[in-house]
């Protein structure tokens, strides 16, 4: 039991008068409680049937870090929906989100410590934990420090601080942390720009003009449910109507929202921003002391010259530009295959300069500096990227590993074929995998140590990037755990306890560390006087969220010289010439399933695309005109060859796409990792070129151009919807008019009556 | 006892003329048992009238009275406001109505012609099979011998093949 | 009450068309497609809500789908001036709903709500609610679905769990209504405050795109929403006064 | 006509019909028994799946939720439409030439009324509760609604079952009396229950007569209104192109159409297989041939007045609605059906066809296969197009669907099997009224007409 009595626990409840009850009190008598139709034919005093216990905690589907409430009823998970509180998502959440349940309650999930049997062919048979622990504490025990590694999903707050207090006892340096999806380029074109470790909050709620640039803020970049409400407020919220641009060669969900969307040609988004600067700055629309310095650094991005390379009209450079500097406040953002290509970091930086030509810098409706959160976080080396992965390979190809475990991450599926990381794994002697299911990396495991969800355990984390103010949530269990299966944190300080690190880890369990870190959160409150920590803990648990609604003083910018020269971009690079493979490929991440993580969800798989509405597969997106000349059809198998392989997948006509780009969803084509996910479509990852961003490193996913075979056979094609044209039926109304500006919409023929009370 | 006379004939026509003849003996209710229905019967034993279409009309009349009182009643009775109709519709309340009166309507007819032709028969009856082949039978109620040999002698003398004795009450 | 009086109240309360104008509320939906992005939230809000059941590939493939609000999709031109809408479609609770005339067993009626209620228990599966639809909302249960262990745990005790042979559809969360209704009555409201109940899809909207409310309130957010010049009802033309209300998508040429 | 053919004594009326009832040889048994193995295999093991599955065994979808078991409900009921209705419009027109065949019409009627009545078990997602559609008093208080027109259709077609019964028992009333003179054991007893002990006086044959006429005059409109109602189901609808005024006298003409063909069909296989060739003569096949001709051409008239209206309407629904009808996915059914029923049925304008009988018999199959895929066509290519673009999507009917319609006409067939073996399948006083009155000194009577 933790060490709340049932009498606090009672007065808790009590005071939770709107749903939100404290603290997490389980009798250990829930292990199996399917054979129940009531789970307690006897209840516990401290629970009553019939009604729903809320808690709140946070999501961890991806790494926004919105607040949850998870509605419990009889001690298991009904409902998560966003917790009202929360800064990041204020009550809203995603589809993703919400399938956070079926991450508890997946019927594939690790439920015992697994030790393979022989090679890593075999099986794997079922231990205990004290085996688990203790035969991995030996191998750490006598192995060098160095040859340890550590190899993480993202995670932040304490659990990200125990790693590295573990590490460091170990003796070893080497731990990452490995999110296919972490926009290294943007934090290093932030960092190189305005000098910033943080990412600055993108206020979309404010803005009314949004140059997009590739970044797909609907559906998957940074925080796509805070980018929601912003969308929404900025649309119809307030009092003139936000515009939304979208400049990428495949219209993603934010490009369908946007008012326009403009397909440049891939991998051209830095020159089209550097030329609308040229043209804001030539056409006299901004003024600040260092314009000459601008012009001479935009001299090269004359409006004629860019639009030739971004296939996008001079008219519409100009029109952009001189909207995008007059409908203040303004923002431009950047991202998604944008970048992710050859000079994704030189494209970012071009686009933030944009948001300096025109003043966005600091103020409401552009974007706000960050403060440093107040729980930890991996600095950014810590952070892989896709070259770390590549030395990360050379170093188990050269016998340097000894031990790596792996925490929650799936390289083996989010790394590209051609960088052989899979077969680099080979080279390791000892695999842990602390994952919560049966993914491709878990399968090349010797020892599985399987964790709990995160619906099961302790922990904390922070929204990245913040809100404009410093905020942190604490995750708790809202359901005991279901199987023998641990929580992250316990499985370090477990193995801590047995390596004898427990001076540096003197914590019994996560719960416990998690809370001693909080006392600092505590001490730096105003209330640190009125209200001691336990009740500060007790509140914070109940609400989920803390916050410090301090903004940053954003004070006035001044930009080096250095930095604007060295402003620049090029054409893009791409792995195969245009000869032979004439067509881009453009992967995207799947909103339902991000970078392969939600295929095991069957609620994901049912989900059908918002653009495409087809479900539990792939496909590939052609423009129909391409598929005319090509002569494929809806559904017929095509065979999608980059010089580094070839994945099959059927056609999809898609309307919103350039006609030399072809595109295709990442997150399905999974070996492993469930009955949900296992062998369904084809993952583009795959036939990826290993090219990497050339100053970050990171994987330029979409600089890689294929060509497509037909294979003369057609492919089931699963789609909810049928027709996607409207014939003139007026199903999807439109109006010229916007809210609030005199509109001229005419009133529908039945005028709807209100009835006054 | 033989108490009815029964003849049988090879000629329906025959058969109607000894009935008339029965008829004009004072015999009371000569019956003709025949294989198809006969034309002519009522010119011989005068006009038949039946009380079938009053059965009809009354059933077909309830029947549309109630069909209509069960689609109302249930509606005003159980409500369930449905697709924003007044409770009693009267369209759809009248196809209702309608097919209750034919339903009434036909089972009344029936029970009319039951009850009229007196089916089904609970007692035996003058019956002969050949009736109901090629031959044509007359059958009287005779209260006495006396009275049979007298219509014995009138069947014979209109033609019948043979006159049968058939002990039986006469319905 | 005797049969006489049941019969005479009814008579006077039920007599003319209209009478849902005296119901107790009148939930409403607005849809605002200028707000709506896609997301598809909305949907797996409504599948954890409701128990709605994987129905697998292979019945998707043969159109059996189970979703009941999804989002529909419109192209309009050809690229690249390509535009794609969407829009959100779950049983409008039509006043004048051609589904529940037809339904042989009134498994489908209104509700003093002025919900379009579904009652499974009473369905027969003759399916011709789904025929009358003009919106394409009711889904049928093909057959038994089942829920690999321990996913059944997830299953809302609110809800039921519909068997084979029973037509479904979106309730606008009826079991949120009456927890909100039975809220209300326990803190002595004769009604329910605008805002206390919302439907799943409702609640998890990140743009904010959905408005639930009672429009005989007139203060409601809803009723505002309502007065929106853009507002409008999908298939108006076919007279099924819907209550849901989609507000027009703003498509303006050039900034 | 030959007159050869129909050299009989009232006798032999009565020997032949009873001899069809009584004897009966290894043919039948055969048939009986292929019947019966069909109907277990393809309708009632099938079923019992789909039962236990749920109504995913047929290939239904949204949006087309309908699919050939209402088709095939619809088929049936027009099937039904001739025999009861054509018998009494001939009874009370006092056409002679209904005499021989009224009976195996209205048997027809019967039967393929109840296989309908099954077909609506078959599409029920729930057909273990079917009895809630009727209304019976219960403690929950729980009624059907009288708006909806399933629920005119389970009052017409009610009424209607029970009216031609009682209307085909009436009939055979002094039927069951001959044969009760002339059988044994069982079918004795059977026949005297049956004939309610019917002995033909002057009173009885004269009530029947007021009754059969009355019953005839209620039935008429009855009919009418059945196949109307049925079409109600999809016109009161707000389906495009099944939101349609004409679709009543469409779904009557059809019926009485498809229902025509069939009596020609049984007619044939009762004079080829039951020995009835003296009774059941060209005449019958020339008048109902004439009859087929004019219902194909009114039927034709209708299908291009919807084809018209639906273009003058002019809204897209309507149009597509169209347009896929007639070149969509389901086009070469469309037109397979108007060859089957609008042009193939012209060669009726020859006498020399109309008398032939194999060419009949093949015509009115091509004219019920062609009907019912008329059935399928209202259902499958309206559904699938309705409203929302988005909601598109095809129907094909799965190995289940397709059995089950197999077996359906088997359990029709085993049910015309059964009754050609209690009912007298031509009636007998009927035939002999067609006949002349016997003389003394002719011992051969001919028919007079």
């Amino acid at each position: 039991m933790p060490d709340i009595d049932r009498r606090d626990f009672l007065k808790l409840v009590g005071a939770g008068s709107v749903g939100v009850a404290a603290g997490f009190v389980l009798a250990e008598s829930i292990k199996h409680p399917v054979e129940y139709l009531i789970p307690f034919p006897v209840p516990p005093e401290d629970y009553s049937p019939g009604i729903a216990t809320w808690y709140n905690t946070v999501c961890r589907m991806c790494a926004a870090g919105c607040g949850i409430s998870v509605r419990t009823r009889e001690g298991r998970a009904k409902k998560i929906e966003g917790n009202p509180a929360h800064p990041v998502n204020q009550g809203r959440l995603c589809a993703l989100g919400q399938a956070g349940l079926q991450v508890l309650y997946n019927p594939d999930r690790l439920t015992t410590p697994l030790l393979r049997d022989g090679d890593r062919t075999g099986p794997f048979t079922q231990i205990t934990w004290e085996e688990g622990l203790s035969a991995v504490a030996d191998r750490l025990a006598s192995v060098d420090g160095g040859r340890i590694y550590l190899l993480s999903e993202g995670v932040r707050g304490h659990l990200a601080g125990l790693f590295e207090l573990f590490m460091a006892g170990l003796g070893s340096n080497r731990l990452l942390h490995y999110d296919f999806d972490y926009p290294h380029t943007l934090y290093a074109a932030n960092k190189r720009f305005y000098g910033e470790n943080n990412l600055p909050y993108y206020d979309l709620r404010n803005a009314r003009y949004l140059l997009s640039f590739g970044a797909d803020y609907l559906g998957s970049w940074i925080s796509p449910v805070h980018h929601g409400l912003g969308f929404g407020h900025s649309r119809q919220g307030g009092e003139v109507r936000g515009y939304f641009v979208q400049i990428e060669p495949r219209m993603s969900l934010s490009g369908a929202a946007a008012d326009e969307w403009i397909a440049a040609s891939p991998g051209t988004e830095g020159l089209l921003a550097l030329g609308l600067a040229h043209h804001i700055v030539a056409e006299g629309l901004y003024e600040g002391d260092d314009r000459d310095d601008w012009m001479s650094a935009l001299a090269a991005y004359s409006t004629a010259r860019v639009a030739e390379q971004t296939d996008v009209p001079t008219n519409t450079i100009a029109r952009l530009a001189k909207a995008f500097a007059r409908n203040q406040p303004s923002l431009a953002i950047g991202g998604g295959a944008a970048g992710n290509h050859s000079g994704g970091v030189d494209t970012l930086v071009a686009v933030n300069a944009l948001n300096y030509l025109v003043g966005n810098l600091g103020k409401s409706g552009g974007l706000l500096f960050n403060p440093d959160p107040v729980v930890g976080r991996p600095t950014r080396s810590r952070r892989a990227s896709f070259q770390t992965m590549l030395e990360l390979a050379e170093d188990a190809r050269r016998g340097n590993i000894e031990v790596l475990i792996v925490n929650q991450t799936n390289p083996v599926f989010t790394l590209p074929a051609a960088t052989g990381f899979k077969e680099a794994l080979a080279g390791i002697p000892l695999i842990v995998s602390l994952s919560s299911f049966m993914d491709e990396t878990t399968a090349l495991a010797d020892l599985i140590l399987p964790s709990h969800t995160y619906l099961e355990s302790w922990g904390d984390d922070i929204p990245e990037p913040g809100v404009g103010f410093r905020t942190a949530s604490v995750s708790q269990p809202v359901v005991s755990p279901l199987y023998d299966t641990r929580a992250t944190g316990d499985i370090v300080l477990g193995l801590a306890q047995k390596l004898g690190l427990t001076d540096s880890m003197p914590w019994t369990s996560m719960k416990e560390y998690v809370e001693q870190g909080w006392r600092q959160i505590h001490a730096r409150g105003a209330d640190t006087e009125t209200r001691d920590f336990q009740a500060f803990w007790r509140a914070i648990l109940q609400a989920g969220v803390w916050g410090e609604k301090l903004r940053r003083d954003n004070g006035a910018f001044a930009l080096d010289k250095s930095v604007i020269d060295n402003i620049g971009a090029q054409q893009p690079e791409f792995s195969g010439s245009n000869d032979d493979f004439p067509f881009v490929l453009h992967p995207y991440l799947s909103n339902t399933f991000l970078d392969g993580r939600g295929a095991n969800l069957p609620w994901m798989q049912e989900l059908p695309d918002p653009m495409t509405s087809v479900v539990y597969g792939s496909w590939v997106e052609l423009n129909p005109a391409t598929a005319r000349q090509l002569g494929l059809a809806q559904g017929d198998l095509v065979r999608v060859e980059s010089p580094h392989g070839s994945v099959s997948a059927p056609v999809y006509l898609y309307p919103g796409i350039r006609p030399d780009v072809i595109a295709m969803p990442i997150g399905q084509g999974h070996a492993e990792y469930g009955r949900y996910a296992r062998n369904r479509g084809s993952n583009p990852i795959e036939i990826l070129a290993p090219r990497a961003e050339s100053h970050t490193g990171a994987l330029a996913w979409s600089a890689t151009r294929v060509k497509l075979a037909a294979t003369g056979k057609k492919a089931a094609l699963v789609q909810t919807g049928g027709t996607s044209r409207q014939l003139g039926r007026g199903i999807v109304q439109t109006t010229d008019a916007t809210a609030g500006s005199g509109h001229n919409a005419r009133l529908n023929s039945i005028p709807i009556k209100v009835v006054s009370t | 006892m033989a108490n009815n006379a029964l003849g049988l004939f090879h000629e329906p026509d025959a058969a109607l003329a000894a009935a008339g003849k029965l008829k004009g003996a004072g015999f009371a209710a000569p019956a003709l048992i025949s294989p198809i229905p006969m034309e002519g019967v009522e010119e011989v034993l005068g006009r038949k009238t039946s009380v079938i279409k009053r059965f009809t009309l009354f059933g077909a009349i309830l029947g549309g009275l109630s069909g209509f009182a069960l689609a109302a009643g249930t509606a005003v009775l159980y409500v369930h406001p449905t697709g924003g109709r007044p409770i009693i519709t009267f369209p759809p309340f009248l196809i209702i109505t309608y097919e209750m009166t034919i339903l009434f309507g036909i089972l009344a007819t029936v029970l009319g012609f039951l009850i009229s032709a007196r089916l089904p028969a609970i007692r035996e009856r003058v019956y002969v099979p050949d009736a109901a082949v090629d031959k044509f039978a007359v059958t009287v109620l005779c209260d006495n011998a006396e009275q049979f040999e007298r219509a014995a002698a009138i069947l014979r003398g209109a033609g019948a093949e043979d006159v049968q004795a058939i002990a039986e009450q006469h319905p | 009450m005797s049969v006489v009086d049941r019969f005479s109240e009814s008579w006077r309360k039920y007599r003319k068309p209209g009478y849902y104008e005296d119901f107790d509320y009148a939930w409403t939906m607005t849809i605002d497609l200028d707000r709506c992005n896609g997301c598809e939230a909305c949907v797996t809000a409504c599948q954890a809500e409701n128990n709605l059941p994987i129905v697998g590939e292979e019945d998707i493939a043969r159109g059996r789908q189970m979703q009941w609000i999804r989002i529909e999709r419109y192209w309009d031109g050809e690229y690249p001036n390509a535009r794609l809408s969407f829009i959100p479609m779950l049983c409008q609770h039509c006043d004048a709903a051609p589904c529940e005339t037809v339904c042989p067993v009134s498994a489908t009626y209104h509700n003093q709500d002025g919900l379009n209620v579904q009652v499974y228990n009473r369905c027969i599966g003759t399916r011709s609610c789904a025929v009358y639809c003009p919106y394409e909302v009711r889904y049928f249960n093909y057959s038994n679905h089942h829920w690999p262990a321990p996913l059944d745990q997830q299953l809302n005790p609110d809800v039921s769990v519909r068997e084979k042979g029973v037509m479904e559809k979106c309730t606008f969360c009826i079991q949120r209504i009456r927890q909100a209704k039975d809220h209300a009555k326990d803190d002595g409201r004769r009604r329910v405050r605008d805002g206390e109940v919302q439907p799943a899809c409702v609640q998890t909207c990140p743009t904010e795109a959905l408005v639930f409310g009672d429009r005989n309130d007139p203060d409601s957010q809803v009723s505002r929403s309502l007065n929106d010049p853009r507002a409008y009802r999908v298939l108006d033309e076919l007279n099924t006064r819907p209550s849901v209300v989609y507000l027009k998508k703003v498509v303006t040429d050039g900034g | 006509m030959a007159a050869e053919h129909n050299e009989l004594t009232y006798a032999d009326v009565n020997r032949d019909v009873v001899r069809s009832l009584v004897e009966t040889g290894p043919k039948y048994y055969v048939t009986l028994g292929v019947a019966v193995g069909v109907f277990l295999t393809c309708f009632f093991f099938p079923w019992f799946y789909q039962l236990f599955y749920g109504i995913g065994a047929a290939g239904m979808n949204q949006p087309t939720v309908w699919g050939t078991y209402l088709a095939s409900f619809i088929f049936w009921i027009g099937l039904s439409h001739s025999g009861t209705l054509l018998s009494c419009v001939l009874h009370i027109t006092n056409s002679a030439w209904r005499k021989a065949m009224y009976r195996s019409a209205e048997a027809m009627t019967l039967f393929s009324l109840m296989v309908a009545a099954t077909m609506v078990m078959v599409h029920l997602g729930r057909p273990w509760f079917i009895h809630w559609s009727l209304p019976y008093p219960n403690q929950m208080e729980l009624w059907p609604n009288f708006r909806s027109p399933l629920l005119f259709d389970v009052m017409a077609i009610s009424t209607y079952l029970a009216g031609s019964s009682i209307f085909i028992y009436m009939g055979s009333i002094p039927d069951f009396a001959a044969v009760r003179d002339r059988t044994s054991g069982w079918r004795h007893h059977m026949y005297v229950l049956l004939s309610l002990g019917w002995r033909g006086t002057d009173t009885e044959w004269h009530r029947l007569g007021r009754a059969y006429t009355f019953l005839a005059v209620l039935i008429i409109p009855l009919a009418v209104s059945v196949h109307s109602i049925v079409s109600w189901d999809f016109a009161l609808s707000i389906v495009p192109a099944l939101h349609q005024t004409i679709f009543a006298p469409y779904f009557v003409v059809g019926a009485i159409y498809s229902g025509t063909a069939g009596i020609v069909t049984v007619m044939f296989m009762l004079r080829k297989y039951m020995n009835f060739e003296r009774y059941i003569t060209e005449l019958h096949f020339d008048n109902l041939g004439k009859l087929l001709l004019l219902l194909s051409l009114i039927w034709t008239y209708i299908n291009v007045l919807e084809i018209f209206t639906g273009w003058y309407s002019g809204t897209s629904t309507e149009l597509e609605a169209l347009r896929y009808k007639l070149f969509g996915f389901y086009a070469p059914l469309y037109w397979e059906m108007i060859l089957f029923c609008a042009v193939a049925p012209l060669l009726l304008i020859s006498r020399r066809f109309r008398t032939s009988f194999v060419p009949m018999l093949f015509l009115s199959f091509a004219i019920n296969i062609g009907m019912y895929t008329e059935r399928f066509l209202i259902v499958a290519t309206s559904l699938s197009r309705k409203y929302l673009p988005d909601t598109w999507g095809l129907y094909v009917p799965s190995l289940v669907e397709i059995s089950i319609l197999i077996g359906s006409v088997a359990m029709f067939v085993t049910l015309f099997l059964v009754f050609v073996k209690i009912f007298p399948s031509v009636s007998i006083y009927e035939v002999k009224e067609t006949m002349d009155v016997p003389r003394k000194g002719t011992p051969q009577w001919q028919t007079t007409r």
